[in-house]
């Protein structure tokens, strides 16, 4: 994988998040305030048009750029959440050209431990966090167990599905779904649904680029 | 996002409608505040003012006039909005910080929420990198949520409009960094708020209510974020409402018999004045059979959720500094007297 | 009335909504004003004052803050509201005239509805017959209604707001009696509004919407009694109404190019400030662009129709004499400054 | 006719402006504020009530308490026309304890009178005139026809309710229907549904104290 994978992974995101931007924000709207798609879209669109103008950089420097691009554009709790994620998980990759299988787990769990690390979040607590983390385990486990990286990523992303599913029963304790108490349950997160989305993405660009 | 629905609203492309009601706040006060336009912020005409504390707040939009409103004399030296309901971006609060510290330092007022708290904190950050002092104080004085270890806390809600007066009036007395945000957090401590809701916003973008309430029936413990409540309740008289109200913030606030205080009825953006009247009315009686004198009172929509028709009722136990603080001259678009 | 509806309204007997809310006006706003429960009216703390020419106005409840919230310094000396969207009796006008006559004589501004007028008139007999000077003078502004002899003529909308301001500043600095009333009569001359509707109020009495406006459509020429306008079209965007607003205001006041004006936004109710300051916006650019330049400006909700989703556009031609009566203190609920 | 036709009267209308009240506020509010039926209700009731306390006045006196207290309670438009035009109407009797047919003409007539003077509406404007102004018309001229007192009033009754239909194609060009145009087309003016209400309402009178 390479910077194009990289550019690739942004783009196949924004179109996911455009796609699904309704859903989103009807979901953040149940339990939060309905922006979540419009935040999604608005700081991937934006992501986009920055990686454009920086054909030459690696990967590792794409990361940090689409993270700095998010922070700057999104706002929210979802932008300084996955701002610092891209930035961290950049950081990881350095001024490499390419990054394999095992270098990806890293830059995935630098990401989730940024997260964690700003928002406090654990699993169970209905966040993003819910969909990341079982998928940067799935992908570090299926890679330990060698096997293709396809095969990997799509565990990866079964494992976000899975977890973005599992928000649903939840009582919210973080972001604003927490205020509405034990009305949160029975609504699925936003935030781990456009994670599930984000790890999708990844998963056809990894699949693009091989 | 399909818009099948035209809101019923004034509005251009729904995408500009910050950006346009900033300018249009621009050319109304120029007297008072600018809009940077590049930057996203509305900062005060003669910022930055040398030796001066500064203060910052922002958040979401759609809570108008929070916190533009705001930018004047004896009150905020600069608002950084957010799109509707969204947290500003640290790049705003960053450059507002720029704008207006007079090398005396700036507190940023933060209302508690993940998104305007992690914004904030990276803005504070940077603005360390670039060496200016800043003091963060976090507003929570919503009792409709619970607080706890394991939980985002309370919201800031009403306190907010109350902590940038009172602060701002500290900072344009020469208080030093530490006192005006030892003054926020005092403010904060002694204030508590409870909101109720009997319909949806709109958001602009999706044009579409949040949430159905059916005829007949009142959100309670709701946000200023076009939320619905912690619960639903049918919808009693104004009497009834103003129990639960003062109730909620009364039996939170824990203020001795005879406090003094200010009390403080909020329109969420689409109650007439007729009623926020007769809600002061009842909150102002319910008060005094609770125990607590209100000495102070703000009645009107000052800190809103669009066109949200509700209330909320924030209780500020008011000392004698506090109180001199309030009466303090202040010259904003949305606040003023003394001047 | 049967009503199957449960208004979304704080509200405890509909029928005591204009006295609960006028003894919460007087609860929160004791410093500058009582209720007197008994006349039905609101009167300036400190009348009559002696010398003083005093300001009297009046009218349907449910524009708030209309007239009680400009009773204070420097504006009216007492209010007489009737019930929601009808005109008061002539015993609360009298009353009020007595209550507030400090010998210099009472100037009622009368907005024109054949209510208003009539009970006005009577009560402007009866305090003749009392021996009390009373100048009567009539605000009719409204460009959207047909002016004609055989017709009951404009009405009276936003210039309402700018004649109590600046005449209370005439009568505050010692104008005479004829004085005062040639001020409110020379700002209803120099004026002229235009309203717009997206939706319609709720009567507390009813509980139901007076009419029902589709979505994507607005209500041009509206008044401030909840009534349908004059003709109902398809909602543009601001701009689009903003244009058809100054067009309509400009094309009738004749102002001469370069003409100094006062830019009135103002808001039904229900319409928040978020796009206020859009139209603002529109409108200082559009006026400018019409040839006359807004040195001054009013934006907010001060003559409403309960929570009505709207906006009108008053435009004042000012000369020196009107823009420094504007600008002179003034101390009431709704407007202050300068104290 | 005496003090009792005049009490009557008074409760007749009281009884048939709250039966009505929601088809005259429907009214008011398709072509004005929608208050006239509260108005009339708030109106009447306050008469009724002021009468009851003066058990000893003749029918004049009472016409003119009724008329006062109309416009100490009621406001709007329809307070001071209605409230001055049963004080004119009132003055006519002076002190006497009894009136006949030709008398009550004299009465209505001066109401009549009154309204137009005050409001200065005519025929045709679409307002509470155009059921007045016929009904008057029709009591002269069937009580000078020597027509009974009941057939005169049910003449009078009739014109009225017939003025009032005629108000529905007209433009209003007085009180608040004038405000919209050609939009008060197609409206019955609540004004002149009251006050053939009020015709009606001293028809029946009149047949109970004879
Ligand atoms: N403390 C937190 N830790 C991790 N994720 C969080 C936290 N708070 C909120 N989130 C995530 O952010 C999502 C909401 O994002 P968004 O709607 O864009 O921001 P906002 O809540 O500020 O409107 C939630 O659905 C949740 O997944
Ligand atoms: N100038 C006038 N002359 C005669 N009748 C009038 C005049 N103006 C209004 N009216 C009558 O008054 C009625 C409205 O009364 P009401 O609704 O009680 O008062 P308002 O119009 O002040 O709300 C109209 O339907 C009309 O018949
Ligand atoms: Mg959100
Ligand atoms: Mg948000
Ligand atoms: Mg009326
Ligand atoms: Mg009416």
């Amino acid at each position: 994988m390479d910077a194009t994978t990289v550019t690739t992974w942004m783009r196949e995101i924004e179109t996911s998040v455009t796609q699904e931007r309704d859903r989103l924000v009807q979901l953040d709207a149940a339990i939060g305030d309905g922006d979540h798609g419009t935040n999604m879209t608005r700081g991937f669109a934006a992501v986009v048009q920055a990686l454009s103008q920086d054909q030459e950089a690696p990967p590792g420097r794409l990361l940090i750029l689409a993270g700095r691009t998010l922070v700057s554009s999104v706002g929210g709790a979802s932008g300084p959440l996955w701002g610092s994620a891209l930035r961290s998980g950049g950081r990881v990759l350095g001024d490499q050209a390419t990054f394999d299988g095992p270098q990806l787990v890293e830059v995935l769990a630098a990401a989730l431990a940024s997260v964690k690390d700003l928002g406090a979040a654990s699993v169970g607590d209905k966040t993003m966090v819910d969909a990341l983390e079982p998928a940067v385990a799935a992908l570090g486990r299926t890679v330990g167990e060698g096997a293709s990286l396809a095969d990997a990523l799509e565990a990866a992303a079964a494992a976000a599905e899975a977890g973005m599913r599992s928000t649903i029963p939840l009582q919210a304790r973080k972001g604003r779904a927490s205020y509405l108490g034990e009305r949160s349950i029975g609504h699925q997160d936003p935030g781990a649904t456009s994670t599930a989305l984000m790890i999708r993405a990844l998963q056809r660009a990894a699949a693009a680029s091989s | 996002m399909a818009i099948q629905t035209k809101p019923r609203k004034f509005l251009n492309d729904p995408a500009d409608v910050v950006k346009e009601s900033l300018a249009g706040l621009a050319a109304a006060h120029g007297d008072l505040l600018r809009y940077d336009r590049a930057a996203q912020i509305i900062v005060c005409k003669d910022a930055p003012r040398a030796g001066k504390v500064a203060l910052v707040s922002g958040g979401g939009s759609g809570h108008e006039p929070l916190h533009g409103g705001f930018v004047g004399r004896g009150m905020l030296d600069a608002a950084c909005p957010g799109e509707v309901f969204t947290s500003p971006v640290p790049d705003q609060m960053l450059a507002a910080t720029k704008a207006v510290d007079g090398g005396a330092g700036v507190v940023h007022i933060v209302k508690n929420y993940t998104g305007d708290v992690l914004n904030f904190k990276m803005a504070a950050e940077d603005a360390a990198d670039d060496g200016i002092r800043v003091a963060s104080v976090v507003i929570d004085d919503d009792v409709a949520v619970q607080d706890s270890l394991y939980t985002a806390g309370r919201r800031g809600v009403g306190a907010t409009v109350l902590a940038e007066k009172i602060a701002g009036a500290a900072a344009e007395k020469g208080a030093s960094l530490d006192k005006v945000a030892d003054t926020v957090k005092r403010v904060n401590e002694r204030a508590r708020s409870f909101g109720v809701a009997l319909s949806s916003c709109v958001p602009p973008a999706s044009g579409k209510p949040i949430f159905e309430l059916p005829e007949g029936e009142i959100e309670l413990g709701i946000g200023i974020h076009g939320e619905p409540g912690r619960r639903r309740a049918a919808l009693g008289s104004a009497s009834e409402v103003v129990d639960v109200m003062v109730e909620a913030v009364i039996s939170d606030l824990k203020a001795r018999a005879g406090s003094q205080v200010l009390a403080f009825v909020n329109g969420m953006g689409g109650t007439p004045q007729l009623e926020l009247y007769l809600l002061y009315g009842e909150v102002d009686r319910k008060l005094r059979a609770a125990g607590v004198v209100p000495v102070r009172n703000l009645v009107g929509s000052y800190i809103t959720s669009l066109e949200m028709a509700g209330a909320s009722l924030t209780v500020l136990q008011l000392d004698d500094e506090l109180t001199e603080l309030w009466d303090a001259p202040v010259h904003t678009p949305a606040l003023r007297w003394g001047v």
